[in-house]
């Protein structure tokens, strides 16, 4: 695991590569560190970590969205790395608003890490994401024509209509 | 000349047809055996796969689930067929019809005895005929449209797949099961299958044909699309393959066709190679050995079953037409040669 | 916008095709004038491991272009979490990958444990791997019966299932039930094993060596099972790397990267075993990697058993861990610990945690977010079925029909996993 | 006799309303099918004729193989329907005019006096007239030439079959050779091959030796049935 | 019975094979009805055969069995060929055939 100074360097390595606001936050908490990164510079920010000779996080372990729903930005998408090389994990966070999400501001990094392709998918699925320069960003297990992002935390559970013979009559907008 | 059923069949006659009765008897006999035969090798197929996977298998209906296949037959009867939007029903229904007919027909030149075994002069069998192998692969040929119909007219795609591969390995493998019957033909002289089983009382054909059994065993396996050459209907890549969309007793038919296609294969095996009904003891328990030879070799088709994963379609063919041809074909030049010489 | 269920199934069922990609076919060489055939392979199918469905391009057998289509069993189980207690919580998380729900429970309780800075006793980590790795064995069992079920050897898939069983039984033993046990507990297990149970998991994996061996025989020594698998479905490692795979799959191609070697967990690194790895990474490489794990599991496990240290099964910590039974008919705050826990459950400190851990088919992550309520604020599993299914395409062009399927089968994807 | 008779007029009526089929039926595969019934009908009649060997032949060589060669063109080509539309020049009104005029030939040929020498049973035949052994004995003694160059024929059609039917990109792709290639992938690179360069160095992994490592054996080299059960088994 | 008529019955599909020959557009069914008019002089072949109790006549229709076996193989390769090329398969346009 990565420690609180290796943190640090990883930190101003990245913000010396791409640029001084190319990291916000860094966080160490329960022995995971993760960087804060802003959604226009993630994929700079990734390209870089991807690719340093230094210290090369070479595999994306997992690619995954979050609503944290109360607190702004709302959105997150967090990007676990991890170095085989160093056998360490490194988050790489970025936090968008909803319309920012919606909007494309995110880019797509499955020309870095090809493993994102059905991840952003499903981060697209579940909290509504538009990863700018996706190549098929559609419903990934949700239907093709559902509407709204269940995962989003003002999303309600429960009270999907499922249809059968019995109650097609009942089922809202059937006969539309 | 005088009896109807006799002219049909008196111009293929090679021994005498006995009278009428005689035929009707054998006409009798012979289905009564095939309505037998195959849901007895349902059971015991069912009961031995349970054995070999260490499950029980069927054992509810009946003593020893032996009424298993009646209870299949009556839920298969009252099942629905459904026919595909995209399908030919009239074609659907003749399918299994064929498949089923072609199997039948053939059981008639098995000889399950010697001539004469049981008093009078004609052969145990429906009919002896001097094609006797053409026969048996004329109707093996026919038992291809069965299965190509079936699937074409499903208008399922799975289906359609299913039997052009069903086309593909039947057409292949009816060349090697043709070129090792050669070579017995040859080395009996004869063309009916009397003849080579009586040419057969002193040494078995599987001793000096070692290599034609071999290869007929193979190519009957592929030619009653048994594993592991089953890939006409591979359940795990074309779902049934050609019989993915029959239902009902449709495919129940298609289903006793393919056993019956086991004994008929293990049968025509047995007779040519395995001296049919010679075996110790008197001439009347020529049946008997008959049997016992076709039941060895029904269990293994069955234990082959248990055992072999399937084969790939492209080691299908290249099995088929790069191992087994040139082998059959060497038999026979073989076979052939020392004939000449010896 | 009309309403969607007003276009008929068909159409519906048509929106999703191969026009809809950029460039179909990519990375093959079709000629222009090959007939191509579309087919649906799923969502049910023999061969696909649950409702998987595959838009296959077929050229005559060949398979030209493969595109997996999921979600027929979403099931919301993630959202579902949100709404639960973390410690009920667990029992969703096992029915994700409902093959290796040990793992599941295991990597849920783990990133609450780390959340909660919650120490887990030496004897519970014993007791988690000695489990841990049953459930891998079970699961690579149940995958080499599907697995030759699928390559046509039937009988395969009953002596397999006849031997997970046998582990189902020790699951039983232990937890109470055969499948999805619950057995994992925040902050250790629910309960110690008992009696008996050492000896009955001794007797299996000494029964368990015997019959891998003759698995093997009636396998690897078969040539049409061998033919099948050699120099099939070989992805190049790097590709492998990059699209994220990892488990037996990457360990076929040579790459030794296991985490429980490589960042210890669970005291992982108490035991003496061995990373199988395969050398060229086609098919064959694959069995050959899950069937050698399914020895160093029982190895590890044995080790465990030997090792067994004395003391709690759980962490005495009474806000995580329900006080034993008799304590409640004694002590009063072991009853009002017992009903703060069961109406309320244990509220954890806000923060998020990614726990990864290696699962039988590989990197297994959680991912949980925690708001300070008794509730997960979220829960996400990176489930390795969902990762891994990326590279059936590469594998599987330009293949047969027949190496699709081996493909699928080696591939091990568990559907509960992947659509969660 | 009247069997025999019953027999030959359904036989007949079979084989008129296959060739009609083939005729008129405009879907290639109800074609190619009716065909098949005509000459399953034939083969009847052949046997009544006491041909047996050429009855067996005929289901064997013509439905069992001719045909099935049929079924897959068709299935290829893809069951194109007649086209329709305006006809191609003269051949379209003469056809049916040449077809009817040979229909009125042949029958005041047949219905007429020509077949008189013809019209009995036939006289009585050997037990052995049209089986196998006879036929064999007149190709092999009296027809010998005809006998090789058929053989021959066969063999330049299978090879002309070949020829034809071959996709044009040059002789190294042809034949059979090409789906089996299909499914292989070019050789991997020494990378991926070779397990120390490959694994990413965790400090206990280590492989057990499931393969020889590949300079020792190439992939070329292994043998299948035996590899992979050398180390792992005994333990 | 009679061997005119199967003499007879021959003519007639030769007569049908014929009209097909000339009427349909299709080269895969002109393929099938030259089958006819073959399989009809297979019919008086061995008609005669019958008639004059002589083997001769059935070699005769091995031979043209085998002579239709290759016309069928050349004609069907000819026709895939033609489909590949992306000919149309009409017997009326095949004038890009002429060279």
């Amino acid at each position: 695991m990565i420690d609180p100074t290796g943190l640090e360097l990883v930190a101003r390595a990245v913000r010396g590569a791409v640029g001084d606001g190319s990291v916000r936050d860094t966080v160490h908490a329960h022995g995971a560190a993760t960087l804060d990164v802003p959604p226009e510079d993630v994929h700079e920010v990734l390209g870089f970590l991807h690719s340093d000779a230094d210290e090369p996080f070479d595999f994306l372990s997992s690619l995954h969205g979050c609503d944290y729903f109360p607190a702004e930005p709302r959105l997150a998408v967090h990007y676990q790395l991890l170095s085989t090389e160093r056998r360490e994990r490194l988050g790489v966070r970025t936090r968008v608003t909803v319309e920012a999400a919606e909007s494309g501001v995110v880019p797509t990094v499955t020309d870095l890490f090809p493993t994102a392709d059905f991840q952003e998918k499903e981060v697209f699925d579940f909290f509504g994401v538009r990863f700018a320069g996706h190549e098929d960003l559609r419903r990934l297990h949700m239907p093709e024509d559902y509407e709204g992002h269940p995962q989003r935390r003002d999303f309600p559970i429960g009270g999907e209509p499922v249809l059968y013979t019995f109650n097609e009559q009942r089922v809202p907008r059937w006969y539309e | 000349m005088s009896s109807p059923l006799a002219a049909v069949s008196s111009a293929a006659e090679v021994s005498s047809p006995g009278p009428l009765w005689v035929q009707l008897v054998k006409a009798v006999v012979i289905f009564a055996l095939v309505l037998q035969l195959a849901p007895t090798l349902v059971w015991l197929e069912r009961r031995l796969l349970g054995r070999f996977q260490s499950r029980l298998g069927p054992n509810r209906v009946g003593p020893a689930g032996l009424l298993q296949p009646v209870a299949d037959v009556i839920k298969l009867v009252s099942k629905e067929s459904s026919t595909p939007t995209t399908a030919v029903p009239w074609m659907m229904a003749i399918a299994p019809v064929i498949s089923i007919g072609t199997a039948v027909l053939t059981l008639a030149i098995i000889p399950f005895g010697a001539p004469g075994a049981y008093g009078g002069e004609f052969a145990l069998a429906g009919i002896d005929v001097s094609i006797g192998i053409l026969y048996f692969l004329a109707f093996g040929s026919l038992a291809f449209y069965g299965l190509l119909l079936g699937g074409w007219a499903s208008g399922s795609k799975y289906s359609f797949l299913g039997s052009m591969r069903a086309a593909a390995q039947l057409v292949s493998y009816e060349v090697a099961i043709g070129l090792s019957l050669l070579g017995v033909a040859i080395a009996a002289g004869s063309l009916s299958l009397v003849d080579i089983v009586a040419a057969q009382d002193k040494v078995w054909f599987v001793v000096p044909q070692v290599v034609g059994f071999l290869i007929f065993l193979v190519a009957g396996f592929a030619e009653a699309a048994r594993p592991p050459f089953d890939l006409p209907e591979a359940d795990a890549e074309l779902v049934a393959g050609y019989n993915t969309e029959f239902g009902g007793m449709r495919f129940g038919t298609f289903f006793l066709a393919e056993y019956l296609e086991i004994i008929v294969i293990s049968a025509v095996a047995a007779a040519v190679f395995l001296g049919g009904w010679h075996g110790p003891g008197p001439e009347f328990l020529g049946p008997t050995w008959m049997f016992l030879k076709m039941a060895v070799l029904v269990l293994l088709f069955i234990w082959v079953r248990a055992t072999v994963p399937r084969l790939r379609y492209d080691q299908l063919m290249s099995l088929g037409w790069k191992i087994l041809l040139p082998l059959a074909t060497l038999n026979v030049l073989v076979t052939a040669t020392l004939v000449v010489l010896l | 916008m009309s309403s969607p269920l007003s276009v008929p199934y068909r159409e519906r069922e048509e929106s999703v095709t191969l026009e809809r990609l950029e460039a179909p076919l990519a990375g093959t060489e079709v000629e222009a004038d090959a007939e191509l055939l579309t087919i649906n392979i799923g969502p049910h199918h023999p061969a696909t491991h649950g409702v998987l469905r595959l838009l296959c391009t077929l050229e005559g057998e060949v398979v030209r272009d493969v595109v997996p289509l999921i979600g027929y069993v979403h099931t919301g189980i993630e959202k579902s979490c949100e709404d639960q207690q973390y410690w009920k919580a667990i029992t969703f998380v096992e029915r994700m990958d409902y093959l290796a729900y040990y793992f599941n429970a295991y990597a849920f309780c783990a990133a609450v444990e780390r959340l909660l800075d919650e120490e887990v006793p030496p004897r519970a980590q014993y007791l988690r791997v000695i489990h841990m790795e049953l459930n891998r064995i079970a699961s690579h069992l149940f995958w080499l019966g599907t697995a030759a079920l699928d390559l046509g050897a039937i009988s395969m898939l009953w002596w397999s299932l006849r031997d997970r069983d046998m582990i189902l039984d020790l699951f039983e033993m232990s937890g109470g039930q055969r499948l999805h046990t619950r057995y994992f507990q925040v902050g250790g297990v629910i309960e110690d094993i008992p009696p008996g149970f050492e000896r009955k998991t001794r007797d299996f994996t000494a029964n368990m060596r015997t019959r891998i061996g003759q698995y093997e025989a009636l396998l690897d020594e078969n040539q049409i099972f061998v033919e099948r698998l050699h120099e099939v479905g070989i992805v190049p490692h790097e590709r492998l790397k990059d699209l994220g795979v990892s488990g037996p799959l990457l360990r076929a191609t040579g790459d030794s990267w296991d985490l429980r070697k490589a960042m210890p967990y669970c005291s992982y690194e108490h035991f003496d075993f061995r990373i199988p790895v395969g050398t060229v990474g086609d098919h064959y490489d694959r069995y050959r990697v899950r069937i050698a794990e399914m020895r160093e599991s029982m190895r590890i496990v044995e080790q465990a058993l030997d090792g067994l240290p004395e003391g709690p099964f759980i962490t005495d910590n009474r806000k995580v861990a329900l006080p034993p039974r008799h304590e409640l008919a004694t002590s009063m705050e072991a009853l009002i610990y017992h009903f703060k826990l069961v109406t309320e459950g244990f509220r954890v400190p806000p923060g998020e945690v990614y726990e990864a851990i290696e699962s039988p088919r590989g990197e297994l992550g959680c991912f949980v977010v925690a708001d300070g309520s008794s509730k997960p604020a979220r829960v996400h599993m990176r489930d390795p079925s969902f990762i891994n299914l990326q590279s059936l395409h590469d594998m599987a062009q330009d293949d047969l029909i027949a190496d699709l399927i081996a493909s699928i089968a080696m591939l091990d994807p568990i559907l509960g996993g992947i659509d969660r | 006799m009247l069997f025999e008779q019953i027999l030959f007029f359904l036989a007949a009526a079979g084989a008129l309303a296959g060739a009609v089929g083939v005729v008129v039926l405009r879907n290639p595969f109800f074609s190619v099918l009716a065909l098949v019934g005509h000459l399953l009908a034939l083969a009847v009649l052949f046997l009544l004729l006491r041909a047996e060997f050429l009855a067996a032949a005929q289901v064997v060589v013509y439905a069992g193989a001719v045909m099935v060669l049929y079924v897959f063109v068709v299935a290829y080509v893809g069951g194109i329907e007649e086209p329709l539309g305006p006809s191609a020049g003269s051949l379209r009104v003469l056809g049916p005019v040449f077809a009817a005029a040979l229909l009125v030939e042949v029958a005041i040929a047949t219905v007429g006096s020509g077949l008189r020498a013809v019209d009995s049973a036939g006289p009585d035949v050997t037990a052995g007239f049209g089986s196998p052994q006879a036929i064999g004995n007149l190709l092999m003694l009296r027809f010998l030439i005809a006998f090789e160059v058929a053989s021959y024929l066969l063999l330049v059609a299978a090879v002309a079959a070949v020829v034809l039917a071959r996709r044009r990109r040059g002789l190294e792709e042809a034949g059979g050779e090409r789906v089996y290639q299909v499914g292989r992938r070019p050789e991997r690179g020494p990378q991926a091959a070779d397990p120390a360069a490959a694994g990413t160095g965790s400090p206990g992994a280590e492989p057990v030796g499931e393969r020889e490592p590949a300079d020792e054996a190439g992939p070329a080299e292994r043998e299948p049935a035996t590899a992979g059960t050398g180390a792992s088994r005994e333990d | 019975m009679g061997i005119a008529w199967f003499v007879v019955l021959s003519a007639f599909i030769f007569s049908i094979g014929a009209a097909g020959v000339l009427t349909r557009r299709n080269p895969l069914v002109i393929l099938l009805c030259l089958e006819l008019m073959l399989n009809a002089g297979n019919l008086a072949l061995i008609a005669f055969a019958r008639a004059y109790g002589n083997g001769d006549g059935q070699v005769f229709a091995l031979v043209v069995m085998v002579v239709a076996a290759c016309e069928v193989v050349i004609g069907l390769g000819l026709i895939v060929a033609m489909y590949r090329n992306k000919l149309p398969i009409d017997a009326d346009q095949m004038s890009e055939l002429r060279g």
